[in-house]
């Protein structure tokens, strides 16, 4: 069942739009491009002091014990303005991992940490191309792991990482401190995004959970995290549409706003449609989380969102012509954005993938 | 279980016991005529049992309920293929269009009671061979004559007209003005002397649309719905109930359960078809497309219940759904491979993927083509300006042909 | 390497259309829609007069020895016009078999009723979705066919056809007379096409060629009627674009030709470039017969001319708006042949994994 | 061997002899200070083997050969990623149209001699922040001023400014009739007082394109290249031999060999991407696309070499290669998952396909947006009606900005 947004969850809407708007300067984000392992801090310090960090965690760690509504809120509004470090949803898929699958002594090392924001978390679970790997590349043996798991987002900023490693009876979804793991950064087209790859060399690490259930888990922590970005990225797109539309019906060619040609008027509107269908099923997703479709309905918001963002990307500059491609305009930061967000959390390759086992009821 | 759900499940309960008389397997091989007949019947029994008109006024004939009371009967309604389309129409736009502009109570409150209990049925004159999504562009002529009108011209597309017996209809009354200002609207007897009624075949082979032609036709200034040059506003209300009436994810084809398991049945290169990559692809992308689209319908139904106006989204549905609807049945025809070529003309659009896709193109053109679905929503949602269209403010008859 | 027609294939080119221009209603077509088993008789007659179907067969057997250039430049002009039975790529398939891997008798015995179209072939290989089954369906055992073929088009009225058949040591590229197949008709979309179920019971036949090479000659005439079929989709596709663009500069809307929108301009732009990428790679494929690419120039044509159609199909009756739907008009006429060719000679499915085969060096 | 194989076979010879001093491994590491210097010595050491200027005049110093010569070479220059992209623009519009429309043959001359021997740029003073796709919309002006002009305001997207000696520029001479007629064609020296270059960055980093501003440059009138008021003409001219010069089926990406070889190291769900139907989908789907550009291409050439003008088709390729090229590179990022972040900004885009996606977007704007090739390919072609433009006729200074 879908839902309509309470007045409180309006209020959060508002309340960070308003915020975020005040604070993240185009300006600001450009130059992160040309450095690496640099994020806004800016950001991240707003999103500790308006408790986002907090915000989906339980009461009794410090969090507000609000959920994936709330914080889908105000991710959507972050995509707008293009956020500027990608922990609002690497930390909140790393404290889920604790909170759902963890010890009373896990959750109480790092929750309250992570809902203050002054603990950065990372999730680690792709190979490549694969999201979910059958056979995780990494061992964990002897509570120590071993290996390297390359493009980690978040994972140049992070204290601790949630990872999927190969135990000796199989599949664990384990936790380590990343001051034991060396980690190199990768150069990037969105720098901001902190990537790295993580090498571990027995660094020591806790099990969360191990066995046929430990896939299992990490999907769950996937699917949250994906519709988390669902959000952003909707915002991004949303962001994207609506220049779009002030650049058309501005702009003049041929002694007319260029919003009068339909190649740009109706390709504006199937902007509009995308967006709107990406954020009814975020929506949607969001308000599922523990009903057995939750995993479908997150898929169908990842998959819907990530064409919504591609699609916008290109289109909006597209519709700028050669003013749209300059560094200083800045739409290339969505345009980046949307592809780092692209492969966050699992590429639209397989999300199709895990939809359509579970609508053909075969199993994952 | 909220009133409304105890409304819903009795309503349930009741179509249940309709269904051997009217159901699907009741309509088999029945010829159209037959069928109509059938249908006048479950109408009738749809009106004795207070499931006609539910959300009308109760002086007129109705209950007086909610548009939720009426969304939920019709979506059990569906369930079961009654043969209710041939009232579709007139129930939809024309009857309610004279419940609110017709002058003659006592005569509206007659003929809207014989519309619910399915005796008469009413059509829509709207489209003609020189205007389609230029509505205000209609040629048809209404000339004053004594006391009353008389009408020239040809109607188009007008649905079921060969079965109607009144239909509301809009004509130019003044050609020396802008056209959206010299037209006006009427109600019209179909059985009146001059009118002329001609079926119009499709290309998936059925005849539901007619042309109508009006030759001399002569009404009464009683017939009158409108100011004289005030008939485009009518007209624009009459539309808008269409937009949002139609709100079918599946774009009024098959349901996506239907398309995954012919994946299952059908073999690639010795596989099953749902393991195929690009037949997953389109699984996906349409399930998600469609539980955005079911989504945005729930909302706006929880809006409507909780008192407030659902948003603009809900004009995506017949764009995005149909124009999906009609490639999703093309590769379903590509998967049959050399089965593919069978045809059943008489197979439901919404059970036979082969119907579905030879149908489809009239579904992305009647009740606004997709090209005007996203000016309207370029246009009213987002502020784009409208398009550059030289016959405005020019007086009709000095447009140029 | 492309070509440039001489003189003489242009002289076929305008000569056939020319002819086919004079002859084929629309009129006379539309009325075969609505009965199964018929076909247009004078399309047929007119095929055999002007020498269409002896056109790219051997001389000492009636035929003129020219080839998939010169064929193709007829079925382009047939596939504007509609045509009215699917022989001319049907019994060019089926005399190929027997010119390529036929005895000397079976050819002296068929080629000549083919080349001068009194005899009809049909090719049937497929088996439902699957073009080319790597185990046929039907058997031939001791020189009799056993088993049914579903959907086989041209079979409600051909004389002979060539089969795909399991045999005692693998397939076997096989061909039968009808006279002894018991054939249903299938009421199709498209019934000019004459679909058919042949039904074999202990049908007399004789091997064309068998063990492993069956399957690849099997292919290979698949591909000359693949690119014999393109043509057709490309004349199709051809013929709409133009109806189209004639459309849009006469019917008037908003004051104006519907032709100034750019939502339709810009559409029948897009339908000239689908057109003409599939005349391109038709022209391509005809000249390649013989050389090791030539499967995939057939794959590509296949494939092009397939989404030209499809596209032409759909976006010429949107065009039209209502009048476009209706059954005077005759646009569905190219609808309905859009999906018929397209599942005629296997679909896009098959052709992309056929193409893919080669392109990435894997058997097919 | 015909002459033509002869030919290229040859030039093929030379150029692998250029490879170590010139190729890309020599570029490798170099400032684009360096790298220019070095692009100077290969363009002097092409003009000695007598490789500049292939199709040119023998007269202006070029070697009098065909089309199809200079086209031959060109293919085989190609694969080695010589430094010659900084002579691109200068020697593909601006000096051919000094040649065509330059006053004072004796300066022409020597311009062009020096052109070819790399040791002077030209560039081409086009568009304007408000005149892109509207190119007849530019705002740039040029005043008597005693026997010469003074030019004021600012062009944008110049390639290469920042190293040009010379430019030619189209500027508005008359603003009070219709936009098309006020325009003239001069050459402005490059280092004139008053002109200023400031390098512009595009989205994927680069900065090879500039605006260029223009404070009171004075030039005489023997810079003039048209008559007064009859600049669009040659504007126009120039932009055709820009429109014709660009035929590249993997639109200025990657060839799809290499995402084949991509696809089919990587994984998914345990198995070769290759063997996924979606992946393999896109492989057919770009191939046939590029094939059937290929088979027009070659087409083209066949008929220029029969004497033969080729047919509109041509104009089709960038319009269909980039827009595709872009798609297929973002599939190739989420192919790499989790290794698709990776970026080198100073990858090629002919080999990269993360350098490929981001510099996409300019490739479909340059050198003709979509939508003017779209416009161009309707209204030129297929004889549909041009867009409503209310600016025409209408005297320039009074068109609402």
């Amino acid at each position: 069942m879908s839902i309509l947004y309470d007045e409180g969850q309006q209020a959060i809407a508002t309340e960070s739009r308003r915020a975020l708007e005040a604070r993240m300067r185009k300006d600001d984000l450009l130059p992160l491009l040309e450095v690496t392992g640099r994020f806004h801090e800016g950001f991240w310090t707003m999103a500790k002091e308006q408790g986002w960090t907090a915000l989906a965690l339980p009461e009794a760690y410090g969090g507000l014990d609000l959920g994936l509504i709330e914080l889908g809120l105000i991710a959507h509004q972050a995509g707008r303005t293009l956020s500027g470090a990608p922990f609002l949803t690497s930390s909140f898929g790393a404290a889920k991992a604790i909170e759902l699958y963890g010890s009373d002594a896990q959750k109480a090392r790092w929750l309250p940490g992570l809902a203050g924001g002054d603990t950065i978390g990372a999730v680690a679970f792709a190979s490549g191309a694969d999201a979910l790997p059958v056979k995780p590349g990494i061992t964990f043996v002897g509570d120590r792991l071993d290996g390297t798991l390359t493009g980690v987002s978040a994972a140049g900023a992070a204290n601790v990482a949630v990872v999927l490693a190969m135990g000796a009876d199989g599949p664990v979804l384990a936790i380590a401190d990343l001051t034991n793991a060396e980690r190199r950064i990768v150069p990037s087209f969105d720098n901001s995004r902190c990537v790295a790859d993580l090498h571990f060399k027995e660094t020591p690490a806790e099990a969360l959970t191990a066995g046929g259930s430990a896939r299992d888990a990490a999907l769950h922590i996937l699917a949250l995290q994906a519709v988390i970005t669902a959000h952003e990225q909707t915002g991004g797109a949303e962001a994207l549409m609506e220049i779009a539309r002030d650049y058309a019906i501005t702009r003049r060619a041929f002694g007319q706003v260029i919003g009068a040609f339909q190649s740009v008027k109706h390709r504006i509107a199937e902007l509009y449609g995308l967006v709107e269908l990406a954020r009814a099923n975020c929506i949607h997703a969001a308000s599922r989380e523990g009903q057995d479709d939750f995993i479908t309905a997150a898929a169908a918001a990842r998959l819907s969102a990530t064409e919504a963002y591609d699609t916008a990307a290109r289109d909006c500059v597209q519709i700028h012509g050669g003013i749209g491609v300059t560094w200083e305009i800045g739409l290339h930061l969505h345009m980046r954005r949307s592809r780092s967000l692209a492969i966050e959390q699992g590429n639209s390759l397989f999300w199709e993938d895990v939809m359509v086992d579970r609508l053909a009821g075969e199993a994952a | 279980m909220s009133d409304l759900e105890t409304y819903r499940a009795k309503a349930a309960a009741w179509l249940e016991t309709m269904v051997p008389d009217f159901g699907r397997d009741a309509r088999q091989g029945l010829s159209e005529a037959d069928d109509l007949a059938l249908g006048r019947r479950y109408q009738k029994a749809k009106f004795d049992a207070g499931y006609a008109g539910i959300n009308w006024p109760v002086e007129y004939g109705g209950q007086g309920l909610g548009h939720l009371e009426k969304i939920s009967f019709d979506a059990e309604e569906m369930k079961h293929g009654f043969p209710n389309f041939y009232f579709g129409i007139s129930l939809g736009m024309p009857v309610p269009i004279l419940m609110q502009f017709g002058g003659d109570k006592a005569f509206v409150k007659e003929r809207v009671l014989k519309a619910l209990k399915g005796e008469e049925i009413w059509c829509q004159l709207f489209s003609e061979p020189a205007a389609g999504s230029d509505l205000a562009g209609l040629r048809t002529k209404a000339e004053a004559d004594g006391n009353g009108w008389k009408i020239n011209g040809q109607k188009v597309w007008t649905s079921w007209a060969h079965y109607s017996d009144y239909g509301v209809i809009v004509v130019r009354t003044d050609p020396n003005v802008p056209k959206h200002k010299g037209l006006t609207y009427f109600w019209v007897d179909m059985k009146a002397p001059g009118v002329t009624v001609r079926q119009i075949k499709l290309a998936g082979g059925d005849s539901h649309v007619n042309e109508v032609f009006f030759d001399d036709v002569k009404i009464g200034d009683d017939h009158r719905m409108s100011p004289v040059g005030g008939g485009f506003a009518v007209a624009i209300a009459t539309l808008m109930i269409e937009r949002y009436v139609a709100t079918d994810s599946a774009g009024f084809g098959p349901h996506l359960d239907l398309f995954v398991e012919l994946a299952k049945e059908i073999e690639i290169n010795g596989k099953p078809a749902i393991e195929d990559g690009r037949i997953r692809q389109q699984i996906a992308r349409n399930h998600a497309m469609r539980a955005g689209l079911d989504s945005i319908n729930v909302r706006a139904r929880l809006m409507m219940e909780a008192g407030m106006i659902p948003g603009a989204e809900g004009s995506l549905n017949k764009l995005v759904a149909v124009r999906s609807r009609q490639k999703l049945s093309e590769l379903a025809i590509d998967l049959r491979g050399s089965d593919g070529f069978a045809f059943d003309e008489h197979a439901s659009q919404r059970e036979d993927w082969t119907s579905s896709w030879i149908n489809a193109p009239t579904g992305r053109i009647a009740g606004g083509s997709d090209e005007t679905l996203l000016n309207t929503i370029a246009e009213k949602v987002l502020g784009l300006p409208q398009d550059h269209r030289p016959d405005k403010g020019v007086p009709f008859n000095e447009i140029p042909v």
